[in-house]
C-alpha cells in the first residue's frame, strides 16, 4: 500500500435540502462519514473502479483512493473476516454485500465472530464493522438476488440491525451506525434504492435525527380517529413502508385509518412506539417480505402483544413471504406482499 | 509475484489465432480422432452457440429476458471441454456454461427460462448430465466433488468400460477461485482422488475485477499445491482444450484422481447485460482478444486445409440463422409460470404450512378483482 | 474407494423395547437405517474411527465400512456441499455437525443450496440429506459449545427441521428423517444424550411411531381440571421437555396443572395440537434456549395467539436465553431457562 | 500422491534430537544471536510452559477447569515463534496457543479463566499483542490479514525502523488448512502483500484424524500455489523455529508480503482432556515422538556445550514449581463472573432490550430463595 490516498480537501459537509435517492443518500453518507474519520473504509466486490453494481459506491474511490475503497477478491468470508481485524486494528470497516443471498458465505464471521468478539474481548476492544445488504424482491432479477435474511440477523445476539426506508434515514442511520461502538446490519431496501426524498445531510442535520433505534409514524392516525374505533396499525420496514403507505391511502378512501408505524431499526425493536400505537388502535398488521414463518411479523406480534394484551380487539395478524424459496421473478408479485393483501389482513383485523 | 495472466500462446495450444496446427506429440494425440468431420462439428457448435447469445443479448434489451449473462468468447472453451466428455459423464456448471448446455442437449429455451425469470433453472440433470446453473459462486464445486464420491461408491472408476467409468467436471471461473469453497472441494478431490475435473474458465474478469485482484500465483500452480496436476490452456483453442479435458476426464476414469484445467479465454461482452465493461476495462483488451477470437482460427484452418467452403459455413449461418428464430419465438410465447407452481417443488414431501399458504394464494387469486392479476 | 466395506448380515431389526440412552437411540436409527437403505451414509468430523465426539457413531465404521462411515476434512461448508452432490447421486448422506456452534461455515450451502435445490430442480430431482447438530447448553462447555441455532433453519423455507427430546423420538424421528424426500435438519439435545428411555427399535415400530411433524402431548391435563381454570399450556422441545416436566411436577404441588406439549417438530410447525390445548387452558408459555428475541417462541406466540385469540386469558409468555451470546460456563445457569424460570413464567400468565 | 508428513529432520533442522547443532548458513544466521544465555531462556520458557500445561491437566482431573486443551510436545513450534517477534507485532491464536501466550506476557490464570468456563479469554490484545483465543477452526486466519492490511494502511510496513515495521503471525492446525477460509485469508494476503506469516503447526492430528485425512501434498507446496513462499521446519527445535519466522516476520515487516511456515510437531497429549487417542493413535507414533522432544535436545546441548549445568535446570524446576502452585492456588481461588456479567460486553453502546433483560435478571436474582443460587 504505497499509494498514498488522495486525501479530499477538508470537507464542508452540505447542509441545504437536496433531493436524492435512496442509494445516492447511502453515498452521500459514506462519502460524509469518510471525509468525517479517516478510519472508515469501504469493502466489497466491485466497489470501486464500478462504483458496485448497484453505483452506491460510485465515485468514492475517485476520491478517497484504493486502500479507502478496496475492491476485494471475491470471497464473502473474508470481507467480513479481514474487517472484523480491520477494526481490531482501529478502522472502521464499511462491508458492502453485493446481493442479500451471497451473504450467507459470510455468515460464521458474522454470527461467530463479529457478533461475539466484544463478549470475548470482555471489554479489551471493540468491532465497529458496517454491512451494507442491499436486499429485498421485486426486482424482476434471478435466484438469490431478491431474498430478506432480516430475521437471522435480528435473531444473533451482538449485533444492530437497521432497515432504513426513505433517502432522509438512509443518510441518517448509515451516518449515525457508523459512529456506533458495536457492528451495525443495514438492511437496505434495493427496489427502493431509486426513490426520491428530500436529504437534509451534513453533520448539522444529524443533530435533528431521530436515534438510530427509534421506528418512525411515517403516517399517524390522531386520538379522535382511533379512539372512534375502526383504525388499525401497520407495522412495516424497508421496502413494505412504501406498501403501507399505499395501502393506508387506499384505505383512508374506504374510511379506515391505517397508522403506518416504519420500524427503522429491527434490533434492537423499539417496541415502545409499536405498543403505543397498537394501544390505540387495538389492531395490528405486520408486513415485511421475509417469509411469515419467524420472520420480523413474529417477534413483533409476539412482543406487542405480550404488552397491550388487553388493548388488543383482536390477534395481531401477519402478512409476508410464503414458506417457499423466493419464487422465479415473473411470479414473485404473487410472492411479494402488496397493499391489496395487507388491506385484506386489515379487514381481517377489522373483522370486515 | 509470478504472472497470473500469461498469454494463451503459452499455455497449451494445437490451433494457433491464425488457424495453424501446431505439432504436439503429446496433447495432439489426444485429439487424433478430430479431423475435418469433427471438426466442422465443433465449429458449428460454436457458431450456433455464439448465435444463440447474440439473439438472448438480443431479447434482453427488448425486455423479453431479465438479464443475460453471454458466453461470447469462451465458445471454444465450452464446446471443447464438454465434446471431451462421455454420456455418462456429469457436468456442474456457473451460469455462463450455454455451451456445455448445448453440447450435452439441454434445450436453449430451458436455459433462457431462467434468464427470463421464468424458472430457476428446471431442466432434468440426470437426462444430460448437466445440472442446475449455479449462481452463488462457487457453491457447485463441492457438489460435484460430492457427486463424484458417490461414482466412487457406485464402482464406476476404474472398471476398464469406457461406458461405465464416470468422471465429472466442475465448472467456475476466475473470481470463484476466491472462494473458500472452491478450494476446499479441491482438497477434498485430492484426498479422495475423486474422479473430477476442475475447470476453470479465466476469462480475465469477475464483473469488474481483473484476475490480479483473485490471485498472485497462476491457478494451475495452485493445483499442485493442493496435490492436484495443474495444466493451462488456451481456452480460445477448442482442440487444445478438448485434448486437455480428454486427459483430464481419462484421468479422473481411471482412478486417477482429480486435475484442474485453466481455461486461458476471455469475456467478450459485459458480465450481463446489466454491466457496463468500459466502466473498468481498457479497450485495448478487447481489441487484442479479437485477434484471438475462437471461431476465427478454425473457420481459417477449416478452409486452409480443405476442410470446408462456403458452402458449409453459409449452412452453419443459416442453421444459426433458423435456431435464433425458434429461440425468439420461443422466448415470446413463453407462458409465465402458474403463480401456485412456487409451491410445487420446495418440498417433494407434504407440507401443511405450505398446503395452507397455497390454498390462502389460490383463493386469493380466484376472488381477487380481474384487473389486480 | 477400492476397499469394499463390511456388509452387515441381513438385519434383523430388534423389537424388543430396551433401555438406551438418547445418544445411543440415535446410534440404533443409524444403524438400522444403514442396514435397511444401502444408499444412508454419514459423514463428519471424528465420526469414524473416534465414533464422533459424542460417540453417536460408535461402531458404525466397523459395521459398515469407511465408505459409509466418512471421516471427513475439516470443513463444514464441504461435508454439506459434497453431501448434496452425492444426494444427487441418488445417495442418503446424514452429516454430522460436531456442535451447534460449527454449522455456520455451511450455512451458505445449508440456506441457498441444500434447501433450495429441490425448487431450482422443479422436480428433477431431491437432495435427502440429513443434518444433525448437537445443540444447546448446559454441559458446561468453553465458547460456541452450547448454542441453539434452531430458529435459522427453521426460518429457512426448503427445511424441515425437528428436535427429538426422548429417545424412542429420537430413534423413531430419525429413522423417518431417513425416508423423507426432504433435506431434514436434526437439533439434537446435547445435554440430553445421557438421558435414559425406553425405546421400541425396528422396522415394526416405525408403524406405532406419531408423524414426523406431529407434537407430542407428553404430560396432559385431564378435560376437566383444564375446564376449572388454573391450567397452563407449556410449549417446549428439545432440551427444555425435561425442565417444563420437572416444572409441571413442582406446578401439580401447587395445585397447578401445566399441559407439556412437545413440539418435536420445529418446521413445520404442529399448530393445531398447540392451539387445541390453548383452548383448553387459555394460558400458554413457550420454553427453549435460544434467545427469546425471533427464537421458536415468537412463532409458537404469534401462531397460537391468531388462531385461539378468543380464547386466550393472558398473552403468551416466552421463557428463553437472553439478547447476548452464550456466555461463559460457570454462569450459564442463569442464562439458561429452568423449572424456576418457567414457574415464574407460569405464575404471571395466572397472573398470580 | 507426495508424502504429506515428511520426518521432521527433512525440513529446516538447527539442531537435531541428539542435542548436536548443524552447521546452516542461511538458517544459522537468523539466529547468531541466540548464544548459551538466549539458549537458556528459551529452554525456561518451554520448560515453564510444559510445567504449566501438566497443572492445567491436573486441574481439569480434578474438576476445577471444563476442558484443557494440551500444548505438550509443542513448546519449541511456540517458544521459538514468539522469540522471533517484535514487542510491536501481533498474533491470532488457535485454542492451543499457550506457550506464544506465556512469551508474550499474558497471565497465564487468564488463559486458564477460559478452560475452566469463567470467561470467553478477555486479556487485552492491545497489551500484549496477542488476541483471543479463537475456537472456531481457521476464522482467526481472516482475522489477522485483516488486521494486517491495517498495518499496512497506518504505514507500519517498510518504514525500515525495526521499532515500527510489523508483522502480523497467523496461528493454525493441520486441520485448519482445510477449511475455505484459511485458503482464503493465505490467498488475500499473497493478493495484498500483505504483512502476515502464516503459522501451521502440524501437529499430525485433527482430534482423530491424521494429516492423511486433510492433504494430499505438503502445506509449504500449497503455500506456493498461492504465490507465497512456504518453508518447512522441524516444529520441534526451538532453533530452526526461531530462524525460520523470523526470516518470514522480517519479510513481512519489510513490505515483501506473506509466508506460511509449516512447523512438523507432535501433539503428544489427546485433543483435550476430552479426549481418548488410544481410540485412533497407534502406540508406536507416540515413541517416535518421544524421541523428538523439544526440551530434552535444547537441554543436551546446553550441558554438552556447557551452556547450563544441573544448577540451571534445578533452578528451572523450582520455578516451574512454583509456578504451578501459583496457578494452583489462582484457580482454586478464581471467582465465578457475576451473572449479570454476561450482559457487560454483548454491546459496547446502549441496548435497551439487554439492558431490560438484565433488570430482570438482577430481580430474579435478588428475590430468588436463597438455595437456589
Ligand atoms: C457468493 C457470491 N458472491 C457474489 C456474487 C455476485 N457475482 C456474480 S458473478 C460474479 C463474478 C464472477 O466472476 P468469475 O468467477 O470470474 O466468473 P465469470 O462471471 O467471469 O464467468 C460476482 C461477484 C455471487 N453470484 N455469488
Ligand atoms: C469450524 C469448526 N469445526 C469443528 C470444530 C471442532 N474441533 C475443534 S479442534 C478440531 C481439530 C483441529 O485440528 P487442528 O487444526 O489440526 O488443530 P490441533 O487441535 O491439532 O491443534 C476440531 C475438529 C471447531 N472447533 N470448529
Ligand atoms: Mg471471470
Ligand atoms: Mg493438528
Amino acid at each position: 500500500m504505497t499509494t498514498t490516498a488522495t486525501r479530499p480537501a477538508p470537507h464542508a459537509e452540505a447542509t441545504a435540502p437536496t433531493t436524492l435517492t435512496l442509494a445516492k443518500a447511502i453515498t452521500a453518507a459514506l462519502h460524509d462519514a469518510m471525509a468525517a474519520d479517516e478510519k472508515v473504509l469501504l469493502m466489497g466486490e466491485d466497489i470501486g473502479r464500478l462504483g458496485g453494481v448497484f453505483r452506491v459506491t460510485d465515485g468514492l474511490q475517485a476520491a478517497f483512493g484504493e486502500d479507502r475503497v478496496v475492491d476485494t477478491p471475491l470471497a464473502e468470508a473474508s470481507i467480513l473476516g479481514t474487517a472484523v481485524g480491520l477494526a481490531l486494528r482501529g478502522y472502521r470497516p464499511v462491508c458492502e454485500i453485493q446481493f442479500d443471498g451471497f451473504v450467507y458465505p459470510a455468515f460464521s464471521q458474522i454470527v461467530s465472530q463479529l457478533a461475539k468478539m466484544p463478549a470475548r474481548l470482555a471489554g479489551a476492544g471493540t468491532v465497529p464493522v458496517v454491512v451494507r445488504i442491499p436486499y429485498g424482491g421485486g426486482i424482476g432479477a434471478v435466484e438469490h438476488h431478491s431474498e430478506s435474511p432480516e430475521a437471522y440477523f435480528a435473531h444473533t445476539a451482538g449485533l444492530r440491525v437497521i432497515a432504513p426506508a426513505t433517502p432522509q434515514d438512509a443518510y441518517w442511520m448509515l451516518r449515525q451506525a457508523l459512529t456506533q461502538p458495536d457492528p451495525v446490519v443495514v438492511m437496505e431496501p434495493k427496489r427502493r434504492y431509486w426513490d426520491k426524498g428530500a436529504v437534509t445531510a451534513g453533520a448539522a442535520s444529524l443533530a435533528e435525527a431521530p436515534a438510530l433505534h427509534s421506528a418512525r409514524v411515517a403516517r399517524p392516525v390522531s386520538a379522535e380517529r382511533a379512539a372512534a374505533g375502526g383504525a388499525v396499525t401497520v407495522v412495516a420496514y424497508g421496502p413494505t413502508v412504501r406498501v403501507a403507505l399505499d395501502a393506508a391511502q387506499a384505505a383512508a378512501e374506504e374510511g379506515v385509518e391505517l397508522e403506518v408505524v416504519d420500524l427503522r431499526s429491527l434490533s434492537p425493536l423499539d417496541t415502545g412506539t409499536v405498543v403505543e400505537s397498537a394501544q390505540r388502535t387495538g389492531r395490528v398488521v405486520v408486513v415485511h417480505e421475509a417469509p411469515v414463518f419467524l420472520g420480523m411479523g413474529a417477534e413483533v406480534a409476539a412482543r406487542v402483544t405480550e404488552a397491550a394484551f388487553h388493548s388488543l380487539e383482536a390477534p395481531v395478524l401477519r402478512v409476508g413471504g410464503f414458506a417457499v424459496p423466493y419464487p422465479a421473478a415473473r411470479v414473485e408479485e404473487h410472492y411479494l406482499p402488496d397493499a391489496e393483501r395487507l388491506l385484506d389482513a386489515v379487514d381481517r383485523v377489522l373483522a370486515r | 509475484m509470478p504472472d497470473a495472466v500469461p498469454a494463451p500462446d503459452a499455455a497449451v495450444q494445437l490451433l494457433d489465432p491464425s488457424g495453424t496446427r501446431r505439432e504436439d506429440a503429446r496433447w495432439g494425440a489426444l485429439v487424433s480422432g478430430v479431423g475435418a468431420e469433427q471438426l466442422r462439428e465443433r465449429y458449428r457448435d460454436m457458431a450456433l452457440v455464439r448465435r444463440f447469445d447474440a439473439e438472448a443479448t438480443a431479447l434482453q434489451r427488448q425486455g423479453e429476458l431479465a438479464l443475460w449473462a453471454s458466453g461470447t468468447g469462451q465458445e471454444a472453451a465450452q464446446v471443447g471441454a464438454a465434446r471431451a466428455l462421455a454420456p455418462q459423464d456429469h457436468v456442474f456448471p456457473t451460469y455462463r456454461e450455454h455451451g456445455i448446455a448445448w453440447v450435452r442437449g439441454v434445450d436453449p429455451l430451458q436455459v433462457l427460462s431462467l434468464y427470463r425469470g421464468a424458472s430457476h433453472g428446471g431442466w432434468d440433470p440426470r437426462a444430460s448430465g448437466f445440472h442446475p446453473y449455479t449462481l452463488v459462486i462457487g457453491a457447485q464445486l463441492p457438489h460435484a466433488t460430492g457427486y463424484a464420491m458417490g461414482v466412487q461408491r457406485d464402482g464406476d472408476v476404474a472398471t476398464g468400460d469406457p461406458a461405465r467409468d464416470t468422471a465429472v467436471l466442475a465448472c467456475f471461473g476466475d473470481g470463484a477461485s476466491s472462494q473458500g469453497e472452491v478450494s476446499e472441494a479441491l482438497n477434498w478431490a485430492a484426498v479422495f482422488r475423486a474422479p473430477v475435473v476442475f475447470f476453470c474458465q479465466n476469462n480475465g474478469w469477475a464483473i469488474s475485477s481483473p484476475t490480479s485482484r483473485q490471485f498472485a500465483a497462476p491457478l494451475a500452480r495452485r493445483a499442485e499445491g493442493f496435490g492436484v496436476p495443474g495444466v493451462q490452456v488456451d481456452g480460445n483453442d477448442v482442440l487444445a482444450v478438448e485434448a486437455v479435458v480428454r486427459e483430464a476426464a481419462d484421468r479422473a476414469r481411471s482412478g486417477g484422481g482429480p486435475t484442474l484445467v485453466e481455461a486461458l479465454t476471455f469475456r467478450v461482452a459485459a458480465h450481463t447485460t446489466s454491466d457496463d465493461s468500459s466502466r473498468y476495462r481498457p479497450r485495448e483488451e478487447d481489441e487484442l482478444w479479437a485477434t484471438r477470437d475462437p471461431l476465427t482460427r478454425v473457420e481459417a484452418h477449416l478452409r486452409a486445409t480443405g476442410g470446408a467452403d462456403d458452402a458449409f459455413f453459409d449452412a452453419v449461418r443459416a442453421e444459426g440463422d433458423e435456431l435464433g428464430a425458434r429461440v425468439r419465438r420461443g422466448v415470446r410465447e413463453m407462458a409465465d409460470p402458474e403463480p401456485l407452481s412456487m409451491f410445487d417443488h420446495a418440498y417433494a414431501g407434504d407440507h401443511p404450512l405450505v398446503a395452507q399458504e397455497r390454498a390462502w394464494l389460490e383463493g386469493w387469486i380466484a376472488t381477487e378483482p380481474e384487473e389486480a392479476r
